[in-house]
C-alpha cells in the first residue's frame, strides 16, 4: 500500500465515524475547494461552558479531504471553544499521519477553514485564516 | 511489451535521450513517467543549452545597441522570430509579437483589437471548452463595455455543436474565439472550416493554439485567422515567452497595449509616437534569451518532424483509449481517437481525482488531478474535477500500459 | 595599473570566474571589456545553471499540479518570491508580484490601479529623467481618461529639483512616479524622503527601482513606497521576468489586469472570482524557471554583498569621472560621485555617439550609444544622444582605463 | 585605423563634397533616425528627361550617416530617376566598402530612404520603404 493511503485514511474515507448533520446545532458553516471541487460541511453543538459536546461533518471529495474532516470531528468532541480555535495546520497533519504536498496540504485542511470559519465571528475570522 | 516496429513513426530511443529529465528517478528504482505535457512540455537539451550558451557567450539587451553582444543578441533573437513565423506558416515576421505566454497573447486581442473596435451590445462568441485564458479576457471586457458573450455547446462526446455555431454566427458576432484543441477533451477542432464561416458572418477570428502548435503541423497562414497565440513552454520551448499572431492590417490599425521602452520611436515629455511592427506591441525588454530558447525548441521539433510527432501521438492515444475501455468503472471525456490530440480525461465513479493522481505519482507517474483551467466543460458534465493524461513525443507505449497498471493499484487500494 | 588594496572592497578576480561571458574575445587577442550593464546585467554560472538545472530535473507547471515534480516546481518557484520579499525588505510575499519586466509592472498599477482610481482632471507627477517605461504607460492614460501629467524638473547638474517637486506637490497630485535611479544620468534620488513628502500631499508613490536594486541596498518598506518595480535581467538574473511590489491594501482592492488561468479562483461562462493575492495579478503560465534563475541571482548578490557591490561601483565611478575630466572636448551629464551610480553618460563635441561607441567596439569595449530610453532628458540638455559607460560589480578599474584609452583614439582617428 | 571607419568614410564625414542645399529644386525631402538623432535633408534637380542634374545634402549626424549621404548624392548625379528609384541597400554598401550591424545600417541607409522619399510619389513609397 501507498505510503501516503496508510489504512486509516482510506479507514476513514470509506467508514467515516462522524459523518452527518446536526440540526439544530451552534454553530454550522460550509466552504468547497474550487481546484478540486471538495465540499465540507461542518455543524458543532457545545454546551454552556462552550464545550464541543457532539460534532458533524459532510461533504464530499478526494480521500484526504474527507478523512482529515473526520478525525478533526472527532478530535474536538470535549474540547472547549478556545482549544478549537487553537487548533493549527500541524494538528491536522499529525492526525493524518503523513507529508504533504501544498496543493494535498489544501485538501487536507479544507475541514480546519470551514470548522474555524463556524466556530469565530467573522472579524476574527479573516485574520486567523490567514495564519493556516 | 514492445513497441510494433511497423507502427513506430520516431525514433523514440532518440528522442528520449535528449531529455534529461526523463532519466529521473522519483525515488530509487522508480523512473519518472511524465504524462502532463499539456499542463507544460519537458525540454530537450538542445533548448537548455541554447539558452546557457547565449547567457555564456551573447548576453546583451537588442534593438538598441551598437557593440558585438548586442548585435549578435539582436540577430539571435530576431531570427528566433523569424523561424516562429515560418513554423505556423505566416510570411513576415512584422506579424509575429512576442508576449510572455498565451494569455497574455490573447489579452493583448482583448486590450488593443477588442477596445477599440467593439462597443456596448457587441457580441463574441466563445466556446464551452475553451481555457480560462480564452473567457477570462472576454468577461473583463464584458463586464466594462457591456459586450455579450455566447458560447458554442459541446456536445457529449466532446465535439463542438456545429448547429449551435451555425445558430450564433446568425446574430453577426464581431468576433469569434475558440481552441483549436481543447487541453481536457483533446477535441481537435475544425479550425479552417470554423474561420472561413466566421469570415462570412463577418467577424474577426481569433484562434488559442496553445495545444496545437506544440502536437499538430499548423499553418496559420492556410487556416487563415486573424489572431493566433501560444506558448512556448509547451512546445518543447522555455517559460515566460508566448506568441501572438496578427493579421498585418489589424496590427497596424490597433493602439499599442503597454507602453514603455522599444514600443516607441520617439517620446517627448507630452506624447510618443509608437513604434512599427511588431515592435509597437513589445514594451521594455524582450523574453530574449526565452526567444533563443524557441527557437531552438522549434528546430528540434522541425528535425523530428511535425507530422512525425502527431502520428506517434494519435498511436498513444489509441492504445490508452483501448486500454481504458477495459478498466471498470471509468469514465473517458471527449471524442475518439481520431478526433483528439493526445489527451485523456477520464473519472472513476467513486475515486476522487486528487486520489488517483497520488497514488500514481507514489509509481512515478505524473498526471494531473482538477479541472485544468476549464471550469466550465467540467460544470457541464457536472464534474467538479477530472484526471488527465497528456502525451508528448517522448512518451511511449509502455508509458501507456504502465498508467493502466497504476489505475489498477489505485482502484485496489479503493476497493 | 592594479587597484590599490586598500581600495578594493570585493574579491574580483573570484566575482570575475563566476561570469563565462567575461572570458570571450571579441577578436583573437581582445577580451571582451563589458560596461553595458545599465541596459543588462551579465550572467554568473550560478544562474545560468539554476536554471538549467531546474529544466533538466525538476521542470513542470505551478500550482495546481499534484505529482512530484508540479510539487517541486511549486516550492522552487515560491521560495524565488520568498527571497525577492527579503531582497527589497518586504515582509509578505504576497505583495510581491511577478511581471515579465519592469515595464509590465508600471503597466500593470496604469492599467489597474489608475484605471480604477484616477478620473478626467487628476494630476499624475513624474520627472524629467524617467525611462521610457515611467512616461508612455501614464502618456497612454492620459490620453484614455485625461488625467493630467506634470514633470519635476532636472537641474542642469543632473539633480531633481526640489523646489520644482515642492511646488508641484501643491497641486494635490493622487499618483507620483519617479525613477530611484536614473539610467541616464546616474542620480540617485533622495526617494524615502520623497515618499514622505507624496505620502503628506495624500499621493499615492511609485518608484521605478530598474536602476537602483541591482546595485544599491534597498529595502522598499523602510522608504514606504506604495509600489516599486524593477526587471531581474539587469541584476544578474534572466530575461523574461519582473516584480512588482505594491502595498497589500492597495493590490487587495485593485482590479484584476490580465485574465486567465492562475488569477481566478473560479470560472463559469458568464463570470470568474478573481484568486487571492498575488496570484490575481499572474495570468497564465508563469516565468517559473526565470523565477529560480532571479532567485538565484538574489542567491548570489546576497553572497557578495549589496554594500560591497555599492562601494566597488563607487570607486569605478569616481575613477571614471576623473579621467573622463583629462579628455578634451569631452562633456559629462549627471552629478558628482557623491550624488550617483555606476553609470556616465558623456559626449563630445564633435563625434558623434554612435561614432564612439562603434570605435569602442573594434576595441572590444562594450557600451551603449543612443538616447537609452530616456528621450526627454536628453532633449533637456539639447542631444539627440549621448555615449554611455555602465558598472556593475564585475568591472574594473582597469577596464576604465582602457575606456580612457579607448576615447583617445576615438579622438585621434576624428582628428 | 579601424576597419570600419576607412580613410574614405572619415574624410567624406570631414570634407563632404555634396553638402549643401538647393533652391529651388525639383524634389526635396527630410527626415531623421529618432535612435540617434541622425538628421538628413536632400534636394536633387533633374533635366527634362529626368536625369538628375545636381543633388545636395544637408544634415548632422555621424559619421556614417554623412558620409554614405555624401557617396550617394554624388553617385546619383547623370543618372535617371528610375536608376535612382532602383538604388539598393547593397549599392550603398558597396559604396562605403564596409560590413554593419542592424544598429548602424539605418544610418547608413537614412540618406537613401530620404532620397526615395523625395522622388517618389506618396503611394508608392511606403510599398518601395518597406523593402529597403
Ligand atoms: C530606470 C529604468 N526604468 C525602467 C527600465 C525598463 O526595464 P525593462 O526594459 O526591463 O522593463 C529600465 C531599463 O532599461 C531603466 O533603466
Ligand atoms: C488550450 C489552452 N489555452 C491556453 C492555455 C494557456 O497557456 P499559458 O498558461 O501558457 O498562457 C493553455 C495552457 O494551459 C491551454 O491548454
Amino acid at each position: 500500500m501507498d505510503d501516503l493511503y496508510r489504512e486509516q485514511i482510506i479507514d476513514r474515507y470509506k467508514y467515516p465515524v462522524m459523518k452527518g448533520t446536526l440540526e439544530p446545532n451552534d454553530f454550522s458553516y460550509e466552504d468547497d475547494n474550487p481546484l478540486c471541487g471538495d465540499r465540507i460541511r461542518i455543524d458543532v453543538r457545545v454546551d454552556d461552558d462552550e464545550i464541543v459536546t457532539e460534532a458533524a461533518f459532510n461533504g464530499t471529495g478526494c480521500a484526504i479531504s474527507q478523512a482529515s474532516a473526520d478525525l478533526l470531528m472527532e478530535s474536538i468532541v470535549g474540547k472547549n471553544l478556545n482549544e478549537v480555535k487553537g487548533l493549527t495546520k500541524e494538528d491536522i497533519l499529525e492526525m493524518l499521519g503523513i507529508q504533504l504536498g501544498p496543493v494535498r496540504l489544501k485538501c487536507a485542511l479544507l475541514s480546519l477553514k470551514v470548522l474555524k470559519a463556524s466556530v469565530y465571528g467573522l472579524d476574527e475570522l479573516e485574520e486567523e485564516l490567514a495564519q493556516i | 511489451m514492445h513497441i510494433d516496429p511497423d507502427l513506430a513513426v520516431l525514433d523514440i530511443e532518440y528522442v528520449r535521450g535528449q531529455f534529461p529529465v526523463l532519466s529521473r528517478e522519483i525515488k530509487p528504482g522508480v523512473p519518472l513517467i511524465y504524462l502532463d505535457s499539456a499542463a507544460t512540455s519537458q525540454k530537450p537539451r538542445q533548448v537548455i543549452e541554447a539558452m546557457s550558451t547565449y547567457y555564456e557567450s551573447q548576453n546583451a539587451n537588442v534593438h538598441r545597441g551598437i557593440h558585438r553582444l548586442a548585435e549578435e543578441a539582436t540577430v539571435s533573437f530576431e531570427s528566433a522570430r523569424e523561424k516562429v513565423a515560418q513554423f505556423i506558416g505566416i510570411e513576415s515576421a512584422r506579424q509575429i509579437i512576442f508576449t510572455r505566454n498565451a494569455t497574455e497573447a490573447i489579452n493583448l486581442v482583448a486590450h488593443s483589437w477588442a477596445r477599440a473596435n467593439l462597443k456596448k451590445g457587441d457580441l463574441i462568441i466563445l466556446t464551452e471548452m475553451e481555457h480560462h485564458s480564452n473567457i477570462v479576457p472576454w468577461q473583463i471586457l464584458a463586464q466594462e463595455r457591456g459586450v455579450r458573450l455566447a458560447f458554442v455547446s459541446v456536445t457529449e462526446d466532446g465535439l463542438l455543436d456545429l448547429n449551435s455555431f451555425h445558430d450564433l454566427l446568425g446574430e453577426k458576432p464581431r468576433l469569434v474565439a475558440f481552441t483549436h484543441m481543447s487541453n481536457m477533451l483533446g477535441t481537435v477542432n475544425p479550425v479552417k472550416e470554423m474561420t472561413r464561416l466566421s469570415h462570412d458572418a463577418g467577424a474577426v477570428v481569433l484562434i488559442d493554439g496553445a495545444q496545437a502548435v506544440p502536437h499538430l503541423p499548423v499553418n496559420v497562414g492556410d487556416i487563415g485567422a486573424d489572431f493566433y497565440a501560444f506558448s512556448a513552454h509547451k512546445m518543447c520551448g522555455p517559460t515566460g515567452i508566448g506568441v501572438l499572431y496578427g493579421r498585418e492590417d489589424l496590427l497596424e490599425e490597433m493602439p499599442p497595449f503597454l507602453g514603455g521602452g522599444d514600443m516607441i520611436k520617439r517620446v517627448q515629455l507630452e506624447s510618443f509616437t509608437a513604434n512599427d511592427l511588431p515592435y509597437k506591441f513589445e514594451a521594455g525588454t524582450p523574453p530574449i534569451a526565452e526567444g533563443v530558447g524557441l527557437g531552438a525548441a522549434i528546430d528540434f521539433l522541425t528535425s523530428i518532424g511535425m507530422d512525425a510527432i502527431h502520428q506517434h501521438e494519435k498511436l498513444l492515444i489509441g492504445r490508452m483509449l483501448d486500454r481504458l475501455e477495459e478498466v471498470p468503472g471509468v469514465r473517458v471525456y471527449g471524442p475518439s481517437a481520431d478526433h483528439k490530440g493526445g489527451v485523456a480525461s477520464f473519472s472513476f465513479v467513486d475515486i476522487h481525482p486528487h486520489d488517483v493522481a497520488q497514488i500514481l505519482d507514489s509509481h512515478g507517474i505524473a498526471v494531473r488531478a482538477g479541472h485544468h483551467c476549464a471550469m466550465p466543460i467540467h460544470e457541464k458534465f457536472g464534474l467538479p474535477a477530472t484526471t488527465r493524461a497528456s502525451f508528448y513525443l517522448y512518451n511511449t507505449v509502455e508509458e501507456v500500459d504502465s498508467l493502466i497498471e497504476g489505475l489498477y493499484k489505485v482502484k485496489e487500494i479503493f476497493s
